[in-house]
């Protein structure tokens, strides 16, 4: 148990790490992209004069290591500053999109997770049977669609008939309801993009167990396949699928800016992307830095969760 | 005598697939067994010994099918039964004892409820009965506290302890059979007396039948009422124990009694300076010394065999020498010169003198390399041989090793057996042209006729090649037949030293009297007597 | 009902294929791999001969396809008619000839860059895996760091500092990917490290490259192949993602991500243009992961 | 990423000077736009627009509004001191009439009484003063700068005359202050707060999520009592085109603009909604930089202009949904328009001849394409590059980021794509973009002769006159000029059938020239 604690601690003290990594890398990026805010502010209407008013005004004028550092101290002050586009606390602007981000990560991911592993099982189960093949076959046409094209199929058999909104439209009238009904084809569109390589990795694990001595013993045992698979296979199979699931997680939170698009979500990912043409570099780190903490956060919780799973890592001699 | 047999197994023909192949494995094997009585099963691996005995629960491996013949379990053909019904006996009516217990226990749950699982699931009794059912039966088993082991993980439970848990989670619902395969194969000498025991008195306990499984005679000898003796998939003979043992008619039999006799004479008392001396050797890994002080001398010529059960510091001893643990205390030298603790900054003459030779043939050799790289790569970094050079190199270690080149020397490690395996391994230490050869467990893993055949192998290469021989290994029978000295290693301490002959004659440790009573020998009333005479003590 | 027929169509193909690809195997194979071939599953011969396929197409393309490559014809959107099998696209070029060419320059810049990934990855992540130390430990906080930035984003700002070269967007792409690859090979190495052989070696006194080239990759190679099936098709939708961003091959040159994007509102109408390119990516992927999974399933030992 | 160009579309101009108070009087009796709708119009409704733009950074500060999400938002919360009408006719809003000095350097506006803000107080002029100030001056940060440029002095002559000076005359004054970065907002001690939503248009902002969204309501003291006849307004961003077009045909919102003209024709399909184009000054443009190789020589221009097929564009790019451009910024409905040039057609041996001229037998030139400069732009450059190799001009078509599009790409490669909004006079649209120096010449072109001419025709105020100096400017550009105008492109907007429109729809921008929120109602 104690075990645990200080892996959890070394975790996140690595974790700070990748982060300060994280927002080093994102700054340096942002400052080599040609053009910078003030130019994308003013667009093709700028003049060289407005533009080193406005560059004036934005403190563009600092050099790089000055402004980087100058964020940084903010930052471990907890403070992460204004948008300088909008001018805007950057957590006013990040609030609720957040919150959107992560309830649409959360809806998919509870349609997703379960499809997929239990799909998973099942073809570990009948493997190589007509069952195992075709999921195998669905799923993965299911992901070698891009994104935004599984949604435009979702919405010409979906949302042209009426039956689901092509579009979340929030309000403060909006019940979870409401929201669950909304937003279902984003969340459906992620879950086709993600399950297929749950599914997969699931049925992986779990044939790689079926080898295994104990397997052979539960069968000796009388045991049904069902309940060799279920009871014998999965519980030594949970670190990778736990390891999948996490990273399609991270995933279903960092990587959904096109279903925002389509679906007009007021998610994370548009907002980022926004930020990043409009060189409005704060914002950008700010959402980098979150993504990142839901990235390390996940694994930190997938390993926690596998090393809890396995006794040999839980109880030692 | 007269009432009909509880398992009768006539003409069984079982294949096996490699590809879309079927090769057979099983030849036409009749069997009978009658209700509480134990036939023991021998046979190198090959010869189809778990094969047989899994067909009789009706079941066949993956990638194995039975192809003839009929298997009756008391009145119900395992043939032609359905699934669901086989089902339905296995862990109920026949019950598995696997060879190793430490992998066939499900590392996810609780000794506990694995063996509750069979007789809840089967409907035999609840689990409350079942509980106290398996206190009891871990009793009986002489495990140590009975009411808590159970509810420990596999892990937390030492082997010799696993395989009686497991011997007694096959009695859970009390089966007419019982197949035991090699339980005790995996366990040191003196655990293994505990289980044999442990085993043999439950079955007769309860009166179960069972099929007993193993390549080694002197076991065999212990547990069972008749023998049958298996070569590749065929029946050599068969007899009641008493009878085969001693008077066996096939020659395979006789030649398979034979194999424990071959002994070499002890050599010469050594001179000169040692190839190897470990001076005082103090090791770890973290806060923990695994060796205590640990000195003694290897010379040309020689054969040193360190001795002692799992755990005591054999495998670390070896480990300092490589350099793979640079000890705390003490030093390592090589003909009269301290080698560098750690292997990184030896020299490659230093690494090239001194070769080891690993117990898993398997994890020793790397699986995607043919055997032509295998062993022609020492001999190329070392030897800097190239081209024509190092084929006829090759060529010749393969020969030395009694394998024939042209049909080996491109083939994978996948394609040989257990025995070739390690002569791989030998050839590869070979190629190095060492002085000393650490050989660690080398036999442990194989049949013993083939055994026999590694043993007589390194034995005639030292004498060809003058070797030094370190060699670690639990099992007595093996250090009588080649050691020239002994050391004898507990808890990382050395506990006695000296000439075979000397030491086995008058050990003066209780240890290693210990160590050599437990050896099994082909007498059945062995077992007897010797817990008697420990009972007496 | 059409999407039912083409359905029992499909399946029916599929079948077809599987054979008689199975028994051309099994006739023209070298004697040494006739057994490998005899016990092929159906869905592996079938995934095969449609790789063959598609690099015959991407090889021959230009005596393949009918037009040239961005040869504008004539009006846009022409139904599905002789010359035109495929009809036309949105400026009137020929669909059937961009797909072939689609073939050629997609499947080739997949390739590429899956393999690039795949060795700057797997090399990296094995050696970290042997190091261990300080090198892993750096290494593998820069890799977590990278990966934790959205691929997209990242792509995105790497391709604007670098340009949309088709270079670069190999390049970038390939950087991407080998993250996840490094993460995988890593682990995978971690497993091998322990083994006895690898001791073997390193008491031999071999050298790093030795180690990782020899002795550790060769039996890192089947997760590493499975997940090289996943990557490989991957990129067709970087690709397509990335023109969702304006980023992406230039044109004319036909590439089938670019060919979904840009056809893709067609969908929302029941037009099934963008389903061709979208197929094409759909065909090969599954066929690539069916020969994966075949050459895992030898591999594993795993008999049934 | 969007980037459209201060200015607006095409219009007449019946002697402006000669009757600006019979204006004013049309100004007063019948505001423009209603003069011409047929039934009398309905009372109520929300009306819902999705946009094709929309950025999580757009926001209240008219220095930077540049996309039509904005643009719209804020005609529908302000005034102007002038409104282009539908017909392209020029109005008096805030200021209720002007004269002109002869020279047309000095001007008075006089500024309408009893216009109320939604906050609740009455415009003065110093609201107007103070308005336009904010972009003036050295430390202007706005977009609209150049505009405001020429203005020397401003100053208020009682709470309702505002008179401004002109560093030089300019005729079309009025017009300029009708660009939609120069709403009139509440001042306070003599300065606007940009941030702020305040104004005397016809709605008030209940909310607004940039990038997002934004819900007004009727502004109830509105003093136009014949517009902005819907109770609400919603205004959504939907950048997705498929998006979009769903939204409209699920009825979830009741206007989209910029359809996406791939579907268009199968969307028309549908009878519960109507297709709704016109045809203005906004033109797609590949510009030249003419000081560089090989573009200095006008032989290889015009080679290249003679290089691509105009009709195929228009068919293929806008689907038919626009006009063939005759590399003249100035369009049809232009009152100056010269419609007798000789038209550059697609005529590969004319180029091949040109090239000739020019002492080259082939040409290579790459050209700089991206979504961000128009939409469409990519392919247009490759069937450009299609069409030209038939005159032996070898294209490479390079396909930049639409991410700093214009600040990496537009005037900073010798050939590139672009586009205009177009301009309400000659005068401007010349001085904007071919004037020698201009900020934004996007073609570094300078000619003499067209130098001259364009200072002639701002002070002249004969009309015939003008006529032929704009004539023989619009003759030089063509002929000379440094940018390639393939077409001019419609304005799509898909208008659900419960919305009713004016017979005449305002061509000037996209979506009644930013006034449908004023302008339409539902039947």
């Amino acid at each position: 148990m104690h075990g645990i604690w200080t892996m959890i601690r070394q975790r996140l003290l690595l974790g700070m790490l990748t982060l300060f990594i994280i927002s080093a890398v994102i700054f340096g990026a942002t400052e080599l992209l040609p053009g910078d805010l003030a130019r994308e502010l003013l667009g093709q209407s700028a003049t060289e004069e407005t533009l080193a008013a406005l560059r004036e005004q934005l403190g563009l004028n600092e050099s790089a290591p000055v402004r980087y550092w100058n964020w940084l101290t903010g930052v471990l002050h907890g403070d992460f500053g204004m948008s300088m586009a909008t001018n805007k606390p950057i957590s006013e602007l990040v609030g609720t999109r957040l919150g959107n981000t992560l309830f649409l990560a959360l809806y998919a991911a509870a349609l997703a997770v379960p499809i997929s592993l239990t799909l998973g099982v099942l073809a570990a189960l009948w493997r190589n049977s007509i069952f195992d093949r075709a999921s195998n076959a669905l799923a993965l046409t299911a992901i070698s669609f891009p994104e935004f094209f599984v949604a435009y199929i979702l919405i010409l058999w979906l949302a042209q008939s009426g039956i689901f909104p092509s579009m979340v439209r929030m309000t403060e009238a909006t019940t979870t309801l409401d929201f669950l009904y909304m937003a279902f084809l984003p969340a459906l569109t992620l879950t086709l993009v993600v399950t297929a390589h749950m599914m997969r990795m699931t049925r992986a694990a779990i044939i790689n167990l079926l080898a295994s001595p104990y397997i052979e013993m539960a069968r000796l045992k009388g045991m049904s396949p069902m309940r060799v698979v279920l009871r014998h296979a999965v519980p030594n199979a949970l670190a990778p699928i736990i390891n999948v699931v996490a990273l399609n997680l991270a995933y279903l939170i960092t990587g959904v800016v096109v279903v925002e698009v389509v679906f007009v979500y007021p998610g994370l990912g548009q907002l980022m992307i926004d930020a990043v043409t409009n060189r409005d570099i704060p914002v950008v780190q700010a959402i980098a830095l979150i993504f990142a903490c839901a990235y390390v956060l996940l694994n930190l919780l997938a390993d926690v969760l596998s090393t809890i799973t396995n006794p040999r890592l839980m109880h030692r001699k | 005598m007269e009432e009909d047999p509880l398992l009768t197994i006539t003409d069984l023909r079982i294949e096996g697939r490699s590809g879309e192949l079927w090769h057979p494995i099983v030849k036409g094997v009749n069997l009978s067994l009658r209700r509480g009585e134990v036939l023991g099963l021998i046979g190198e691996s090959g010869a189809g010994k778990s094969t047989l005995g899994l067909a009789a629960m009706g079941f066949a491996r993956d990638g194995c099918r039975i192809a003839g013949g009929s298997i009756d379990f008391d009145g119900i053909n395992l043939r032609t039964a359905p699934e669901a019904q086989r089902r339905s006996l296995r862990g109920k009516r026949i019950a598995y004892v696997a060879q190793s217990a430490a992998a066939s226990f499900n590392p996810a749950h609780k000794l506990i409820d694995q063996y509750c699982e069979c007789p809840v699931v089967h409907g035999v009794m609840p689990r409350e009965q079942a509980e106290a059912d398996a206190f009891e039966l871990y009793r009986r088993m002489r495990l140590p506290n009975p009411e808590a082991i159970g509810f420990r993980y596999p892990h937390q439970v030492s082997g010799g302890q696993l395989q009686r848990a497991m011997t007694a989670m096959a009695m859970a619902c009390r089966p007419d059979l019982i197949i035991f395969d090699e339980p005790t194969t995996a366990l040191d000498v003196t655990t293994q007396i505990e289980v044999l025991a442990a085993i043999r008195d439950i079955v007769r306990q309860f009166g179960t039948a069972a099929i007993y499984i193993t390549h080694d005679l002197a076991v065999v000898a212990q547990m069972a009422d008749r023998i049958k003796v298996l070569l590749r998939g065929h029946e050599v003979e068969e007899a009641d124990t008493r009878s085969m043992l001693a008077a066996p008619r096939e020659a395979y039999t006789k030649s398979l009694w034979a194999v424990r006799s071959f002994a070499r004479a002890e050599r010469p008392p050594a001179t000169g300076t040692p190839v190897v001396s470990v001076r005082n050797v103090t090791a770890g890994y973290g806060a923990v010394d695994v060796l205590k002080d640990v000195s003694f001398d290897i010379h040309h010529r020689r054969t040193v065999a360190v001795v002692g059960e799992s755990g005591s510091g054999k495998s670390t001893t070896a480990r300092v020498i490589t350099g793979l643990l640079p000890p705390r205390k003490g030093e390592v030298l090589f003909n009269g010169k301290v080698l560098p603790p750690n292997f990184k900054v030896r020299s490659r003459e230093e690494l090239r003198q001194c070769q080891m030779i690993y117990q898993m043939a398997d994890t020793a050799l790397n699986p995607k390399l043919r055997l032509r790289e295998l062993i022609g790569r020492p001999a190329e970094m070392y030897l800097g041989l190239k081209g024509k050079a190092l084929d006829s190199r090759i060529r010749d270690l393969l020969a030395l090793i009694e394998l024939e080149p042209d049909t080996f020397i491109d083939r994978l490690p996948s394609e040989l057996s257990g025995g070739q395996k390690q002569r791989i391994g030998i050839a590869r230490a070979l190629a190095a042209e060492p002085q000393l050869i650490i050989c660690d467990e080398v036999t442990s893993a194989l049949d013993q006729i083939v055994q026999e055949g590694i043993l007589k192998l390194l034995d005639r290469l030292q004498a060809e090649l003058n070797l030094a021989y370190m060699f670690i290994t639990h099992d007595l029978a093996t250090v009588k037949s080649i050691a020239d000295e002994v050391v004898v290693m507990q808890r990382g301490v050395v506990v006695e030293r000296g000439p075979k002959a000397a030491l086995f004659a008058e050990p003066k440790e209780e240890y290693t009297n210990l160590l050599l009573s437990s050896v099994p020998e082909m007498d059945p009333d062995w077992l007897n007597r010797l817990l008697a005479a420990r009972a007496g003590q | 009902m059409p999407i039912l027929f083409s359905i029992v169509v499909g399946i029916a193909l599929f079948f077809m294929i599987g054979f008689v690809a199975r028994a051309l195997l099994q006739a023209f194979a070298p004697a040494h791999l006739k057994p490998t071939f005899r016990d092929t599953p159906l869905t592996a011969c079938f995934g095969l001969s449609v790789i063959l396929l598609y690099v015959v197409v991407a090889i021959f393309a230009p005596m393949i396809a009918p037009f040239g490559e961005g040869e504008v014809l004539g009006a846009q959107f022409l139904p599905w008619a002789s010359p035109h099998y495929l009809g036309t696209d949105k400026l009137g070029r020929d669909m059937l000839t961009r797909l072939i060419y689609g073939a050629r320059n997609t499947v080739g810049i997949a390739f590429a860059t899956t393999a690039l990934s795949f060795f700057v990855g797997s090399f990296l992540g094995i050696w970290a895996a042997l190091a261990g130390g300080w090198l892993d430990q750096w290494l593998s906080r820069f890799v977590d760091a990278l990966m934790a930035i959205p691929a997209l984003i990242l792509s995105l700002l790497l391709l604007t500092i670098f340009g949309t070269s088709v270079l670069t967007l190999i390049l970038v792409i390939a950087a991407v990917d080998a993250t996840r690859v490094y993460r995988l090979a890593r682990s995978v190495a971690q497993g091998i490290v322990v083994m006895d052989y690898i001791e073997a070696a390193r008491l031999r006194g071999e050298g790093m490259w030795r180690l990782v080239r020899r002795e550790i990759l060769p039996n890192a190679v089947a997760p590493l192949v499975a997940e090289f099936g996943l990557r490989f098709c991957f990129v067709f939708l970087s690709i397509s993602a990335l023109s969702f961003l304006g980023l992406g091959i230039k044109p004319p040159t036909a590439d089938w991500g670019s060919m979904v994007r840009e056809n893709a509102t067609l969908i929302t109408f029941g037009d099934i243009t963008p389903l061709l390119p979208a197929g094409a990516i759909a065909l090969l992927t599954v066929a690539v992961n069916f020969v994966v999974d075949w050459q895992l399933h030898r591999a594993s030992g795993l008999k049934e | 990423m969007t980037n459209h160009l201060i200015g607006q579309g095409g219009m007449t101009r019946r002697g402006l000077l000669k009757s600006s108070m019979a204006m004013t009087a049309a100004g007063l009796m019948l505001p423009a736009g209603m003069a011409m709708a047929q039934a009398e119009p309905k009372k109520g409704g929300t009306l819902r627009i999705g946009f094709n733009s929309g950025s999580t950074v757009d926001n209240y500060d008219p220095g930077v509004w540049d996309t039509n999400f904005v643009q719209v938002f804020a005609q529908a919360r302000h005034n102007y001191l002038t409104e282009i009408a539908a017909d392209g006719s020029l109005v008096g809003e805030v200021a209720e009439s002007w004269e002109a000095s002869s020279d047309a350097t000095t001007w008075t506006l006089k500024i309408r009484q009893g216009i109320t803000f939604h906050s609740g107080g009455t415009l003065t002029a110093d609201d107007v003063i103070a308005s336009i100030n904010y972009h003036r001056g050295p430390d202007s940060t706005s977009a609209a700068k150049p505009i405001v440029d020429p203005i020397v002095e401003m100053k208020s002559d009682g709470p309702n005359t505002v008179i401004v000076t002109l560093s030089g005359g300019n005729a079309d004054f009025p017009y300029l202050m009708s660009d939609y970065h120069l709403p009139i907002m509440p001042a306070k001690d003599g300065k606007i707060d940009p941030t702020s939503s305040d104004g005397c248009g016809p709605y008030k902002v209940d909310s607004f999520e940039p990038g997002i969204s934004a819900s007004l309501s009727k502004h109830q003291g509105y003093w136009k009592t014949d517009r902005g006849h819907f109770d609400g307004l919603l205004l959504l961003a939907l950048p997705d085109p498929v998006a979009r077009q769903n939204a409209l045909l699920t009825g979830e919102v009741d206007v989209i603009n910029q359809v996406d003209l791939t579907t268009v024709s199968m969307m028309a399909r549908n009878s519960a909604i109507r297709i709704l184009s016109v045809t203005g000054n906004q033109h797609f443009c590949f510009p030249m930089d003419t000081r560089a190789a090989p573009f200095n020589d006008n032989n290889v221009r015009l080679a290249l202009k003679h290089a691509l097929d105009r009709q195929e564009m228009v068919d293929k790019i806008l689907y038919g949904y626009g006009a063939v451009g005759n590399d003249n910024p100035i369009g049809p409905t232009q009152q100056y328009y010269a419609a007798d040039l000789p038209v550059n057609s697609y005529d590969p041996d004319k180029a091949k001849f040109y090239l000739g001229q020019a002492g080259l037998t082939s040409l290579d030139v790459p050209l700089w394409v991206a979504e961000a400069g128009f939409t469409g732009a990519t392919d247009s450059g490759t069937l450009y590059a299609e069409r030209a190799k038939a005159a032996g001009i070898n294209i490479t078509v390079e396909r930049a980021p639409n991410d700093g599009y214009w600040s990496n790409v537009w005037m900073q490669k010798p050939w590139c794509a672009s586009y205009w909004g177009g301009r309400a006079t000659c005068d401007w649209m010349f001085s904007t973009a071919y004037a020698a120096g201009a900020p934004w010449n996007e073609s570094y072109w300078d000619n003499e002769r067209f130098n001259t001419l364009l200072l002639q025709g701002r002070s002249e105020l004969d009309d015939a006159k003008r006529g032929e100096i704009y004539h023989e400017m619009q003759a030089i550009v063509s002929n000379e000029g440094g940018v390639v105008i393939p077409m001019f492109a419609s304005f799509v907007m898909g208008v659900s059938n419960a919305v009713a429109t004016p017979d005449v729809v305002g061509a000037n921008w996209d979506l009644d020239g930013f006034r449908a929120v004023e302008r339409w109602w539902f039947a």
